[in-house]
């Protein structure tokens, strides 16, 4: 930041956000922001933060069950699989990075994700992901692919979480904006689930993990624009990650949530420390002061604007309670992460934000949370497909089958799982490919979690109610097909621009075939991700939305991971066809 | 002719090699060291005698494959 | 038995080494901490696999200056066991308590699939399990599992048979995942008390995580310290 | 005091990363590139202000952990 920009209008359209939105910037803070508040603001009220275009759809889900013990709003949802133990699990895109730098955007997404289930308390277990890409013809495509994949193998396999499963589809929409949904999940004792709220006004705030740099500044708001042709300028935003310190950020935070010590706690993700300082006072109804001076930077120079909004990664924020701060330190000392008291809840419902003997920031956050904005955006039924052509020269089977056995979609993905450490932890039970969902055996007990991701697009591009229907049962039956009891699904909704009525028309009336799916299975969505805006540039200059995506991450459990049912035929069996053909 | 082409992150990206080995160094009794980048070094052989030509080309390569220019720089020379 | 395992920053299947160590002796092993100067008295010291260090620089380079590793180095001279997998066999390298380095795979890739291991010598405290040329599954996870070594010092370890595990088909012909030389997968110390090996034998010791392929490493170990 | 360290693999020794890049930039075009070998470089800076102290330190560096002397070998300068 050189000189400072005048906040006005036109740097407010800069940050992303509507002249509406300005003049309601505005009305709550009763004078111009000054610029940090104004990056503030932009970025909470980014759809990425706020889901301002989509809130009004999510609420249509059903979310509650009686082994639902958290559903949507905490970092992760929280289910009850016996034994008085919780599974923790989230996905979460990073679809955007994942363009401007595939093994970074990918690695980082797996990061940010396993923080998410962490940070309630939970050990992750295991990892899944659900990747887009575009035609395999596309030149591109391959460079993305490699990247991707190396990424997430490069970042769990060095955390040591296993990576069990997921899906891969190509297609020419995903060509500029590829797809890169990552789901994690932990297990905790369900008497030892850290939450994000905020409490006791006077405690402290530590800053644990990596230092701050100038990595990822509106990487929100970019997450939530449409991807312009000039993304390759946007490439400073790049964060790279740090999987050994995230390692180490794990065992030192559940090495502290051993203790009393912790109040409330969250990780940095996107909009970084605003975020999580916003929400976990926000949440607990507290106010909150924090001091940029102490705050652990890796560069120099760096101002208040920069530090609220940087989305360097493996870091986290933590209300203590004042008598344990030692204990914390010890710990943290002992991992030899960066460790910083930056600030303290107070009860003026505010946050106030102050560097070097300024106030820089100082935002009442009731306003700043309830009127954020929210979108009930106009939408239009999606133009139904054309329909498909009557094949007109039958090939024979066998030419039909080896045709579809080659096709992308279809083909061993072999060379990708191979990539990924898939038994680390030694309670892999289902391995990739070995059986329609993976399992994963809690460690000291005989219980088996299986997970599965799963969606087809061309299904929800026909028909975007049954679409997002089909998507969430072939999740259910993938679970059941190994035996296991479907609990809960967590989803990732990617689609494109939900100002065009079209898509928002998708995007409605998927969630409401998901919703309907859900109720009938009992099957209740208990965490989640909405990705907008994924739209490629063709040469022509026109945009293509991505097919609409709304992946499926789907956990269920088994009392006795040995009675995992797998793929494999066995010899002197019978094989018996279900269902009407 | 043989050129050397090297890749450096740009400045202000996280290096967490340069980290670790930083932090390696103090504990190994090197307290003096500061700031550490981790970088890549790439010696081609090239089938080329004009060292301008060789040296344009190993730019060609830099941009092309060697370096990830979302993240990182490089420099080439002539080496031989 | 008593076995110790040194977890290093970054170390990641220290928990699957215990389990398998505790199905094997029935005694739950002591975790020791990288910055430890003293080792409890211990039968086997075990280097378990993960990242130390993130493996930045090289795979185990960082590692092998950890202050624990002059006590692992004082335990081996005295005589003492100590076993390293995968970045466990790469940190035993850069100490240079066993001979070689570990490159990047050939292929340029990380590599996780099941495995087969031929076993080059029985009668160790480590392949008493098994005989000379038994066959047995092992998954093997890592970038950096090259195994290299110049000339002489491979003709070496053949001679004085300190090669402990190749690389094999089910046949039990040699086949290379990941370019090492002479498909060697794990070797010994000159007096067989240090062995390092790429592939994670304590993976597979649970019918249930698909097979118990690895017990015999450990229930070999067990047994050798009874005696 | 900067000083770089630059840490090559010895010759004979099989360089997987080399050979998987001279690969790539063939099928890239580049036909007339033979040997290449890859290699890190790391950047220090010194607290330390006499050249020949710096890069004696660095020497100490590249011993003792920045090159494995069973299959690498280092060079060191100061620059700046
Ligand atoms: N991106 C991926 N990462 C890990 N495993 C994957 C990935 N894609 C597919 N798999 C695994 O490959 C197997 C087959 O994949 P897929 O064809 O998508 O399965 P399904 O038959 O359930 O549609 C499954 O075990 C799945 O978990």
């Amino acid at each position: 930041m050189s000189a400072p920009r005048i906040v006005d209008q036109g740097l407010a359209r800069e940050f992303g956000l509507t002249a509406e939105e300005y003049g309601r910037v505005l009305a709550i803070m009763g004078r111009t922001p000054s610029f940090t508040e104004l990056g503030i603001f932009s970025v909470m009220w980014s759809e990425h933060c706020s889901y301002k275009s989509s809130r009004v759809w999510l609420k249509t889900l059903p979310t509650t069950a009686p082994w639902v013990i958290h559903g949507p709003g905490e970092n992760a949802g929280v289910v009850d699989i016996g034994q008085g133990l919780a599974a923790i699990f989230k996905m979460e895109s990073h679809n955007h990075p994942s363009f401007i730098e595939p093994f970074q955007g990918a690695a980082t997404g797996v990061g940010g994700i396993l923080r998410d289930v962490f940070t309630m308390g939970a050990r992750p277990i295991a990892n899944l992901n659900a990747l887009r890409f575009g035609s395999p013809e596309n030149p591109n495509t391959r460079r993305i692919v490699d990247g991707v994949v190396r990424g997430i193998g490069g970042y769990g396999n060095c955390v040591g979480v296993p990576t069990v499963g997921g899906e891969i589809n190509f297609h020419p929409s995903y060509d500029g904006n590829p797809l890169v949904n990552a789901m994690t999940v932990g297990v905790a004792r369900q008497d030892r689930i850290f939450l994000s709220a905020a409490a006791g006004i006077g405690n402290p705030v530590i800053y644990v993990g990596s230092r701050t740099g100038r990595d990822g500044i509106h990487g929100a708001t970019m997450a939530s624009a449409e991807f312009a042709e000039d993304a390759e300028s946007k490439r400073p935003t790049v964060q790279v990650g740090d999987p050994f310190v995230e390692k180490l950020l794990i065992e030192a935070c559940l090495e502290l949530m051993a203790t009393d010590a912790i109040v409330a706690i969250q990780d940095m993700g996107a909009a970084g420390l605003t975020s999580s300082s916003v929400e976990m006072a926000g949440k607990g109804g507290v106010g909150i002061d924090l001091d940029l001076d102490q705050v652990p930077q890796r560069e120099t120079g760096m101002s208040a604007y920069e530090m609220m909004l940087s989305e360097s990664q493996e870091r986290m924020l933590i209300v203590i309670r004042p008598d344990r701060t030692d204990i914390a330190r010890a710990i943290f000392d002992k991992w030899e992460l960066d460790f910083a008291i930056i600030g303290h809840l107070t009860d003026t419902g505010r946050i106030v934000v102050r560097h070097q003997g300024v106030v820089e920031a100082d935002i009442a956050l009731a306003p700043l949370a309830d009127e954020a904005p929210l979108y009930n955006r106009p939408t239009a039924p999606s133009p139904p497909p054309e329909p498909l052509g009557v094949l007109s020269d039958p090939i024979g089977i066998e030419d039909a089958l080896i045709r579809l056995i080659g096709c992308p979609d279809i083909a061993s993905r072999a060379w990708v799982w191979d990539q990924y450490d898939s038994t680390v932890g030694g309670q892999t039970v289902r391995r990739p490919g070995a059986a329609d969902a993976a399992v994963v055996q809690v460690e000291g007990t005989t219980i088996g979690i299986a997970l599965t991701t799963d969606c087809t697009p061309r299904y929800v591009a026909a028909d975007a109610r049954l679409g997002g229907a089909q998507a969430v049962v072939e999740a259910w039956r993938n679970l059941t097909a190994v035996g296991a009891r479907p609990l809960a699904v967590t989803d990732n909704l990617n689609f494109g621009n939900p100002e065009k009525p079209e898509v928002m028309g998708q995007f409605a009336d998927a969630i409401a075939g998901m919703g309907e799916a859900c109720r009938a299975l009992d099957f209740p969505v208990v965490s989640g991700n909405v990705s907008l805006y994924n739209e490629t540039r063709a040469p022509d200059g026109s945009t293509i939305a991505i097919l609409p995506t709304p992946a499926i991450g789907g956990l269920g459990v088994l009392e006795d991971a040995g009675q995992a049912i797998g793929l494999g035929l066995k010899p002197d069996l019978d094989v018996v066809l279900l269902g009407r053909t | 002719m043989k050129v050397r082409v090297t890749v450096m992150l740009k400045d202000g990206v996280l290096d967490p090699p340069g980290k670790a080995i930083g932090h390696a160094l103090h504990t190994l009794g090197f307290p003096n060291v500061g700031m550490v980048r981790a970088g890549r070094v790439i010696e081609l052989d090239l089938d080329e005698t004009d060292p301008a030509l060789a040296k344009a080309q190993a730019d060609q390569m830099g941009r092309k494959l060697l370096a990830n220019l979302v993240i990182e720089t490089f420099t080439t020379e002539v080496v031989g | 038995m008593k076995a110790g395992i040194v977890v290093f920053p970054g170390t990641n299947r220290e928990r699957d080494m215990a389990i398998a160590l505790k199905a094997a002796s029935g005694r739950a092993p002591i975790m020791l901490w990288h910055r430890d100067t003293e080792l409890p008295s211990l039968d086997l010291v075990v280097l378990p696999g993960g990242f130390s260090h993130g493996d930045y620089l090289r795979s185990g380079a960082m590692a092998a200056h950890a202050p624990i590793m002059t006590a692992v180095r004082a335990f081996a001279a005295a005589g003492g066991h100590v076993l390293g997998v995968c970045n466990g066999f790469q940190i035993l390298t850069e100490a240079q308590m066993l001979p070689g380095a570990l490159l990047r795979n050939s292929g340029m890739r990380f590599l996780s699939h099941d495995c087969i291991l031929r076993v080059e010598r029985g009668n160790t405290a480590f392949t008493r399990g098994w005989r000379k040329g038994d066959l047995f599954r092992a998954p093997l996870a890592h970038g950096d599992g090259n195994y290299a070594a110049d000339m002489d010092t491979l003709d070496r370890l053949e001679g004085e048979g300190l090669v402990a595990f190749r690389y094999a088909d089910a046949d039990g012909s040699e086949r290379n995942p990941n370019g090492s030389a002479r498909s060697i997968a794990g070797v010994f110390s000159q007096n067989l008390r240090v062995c390092g090996l790429m592939p994670h034998p304590e993976d597979l010791v649970d019918p249930l995580m698909g097979g118990i392929d690895g017990r015999p490493l450990f229930d070999g170990l067990v047994e050798a310290f009874v005696q």
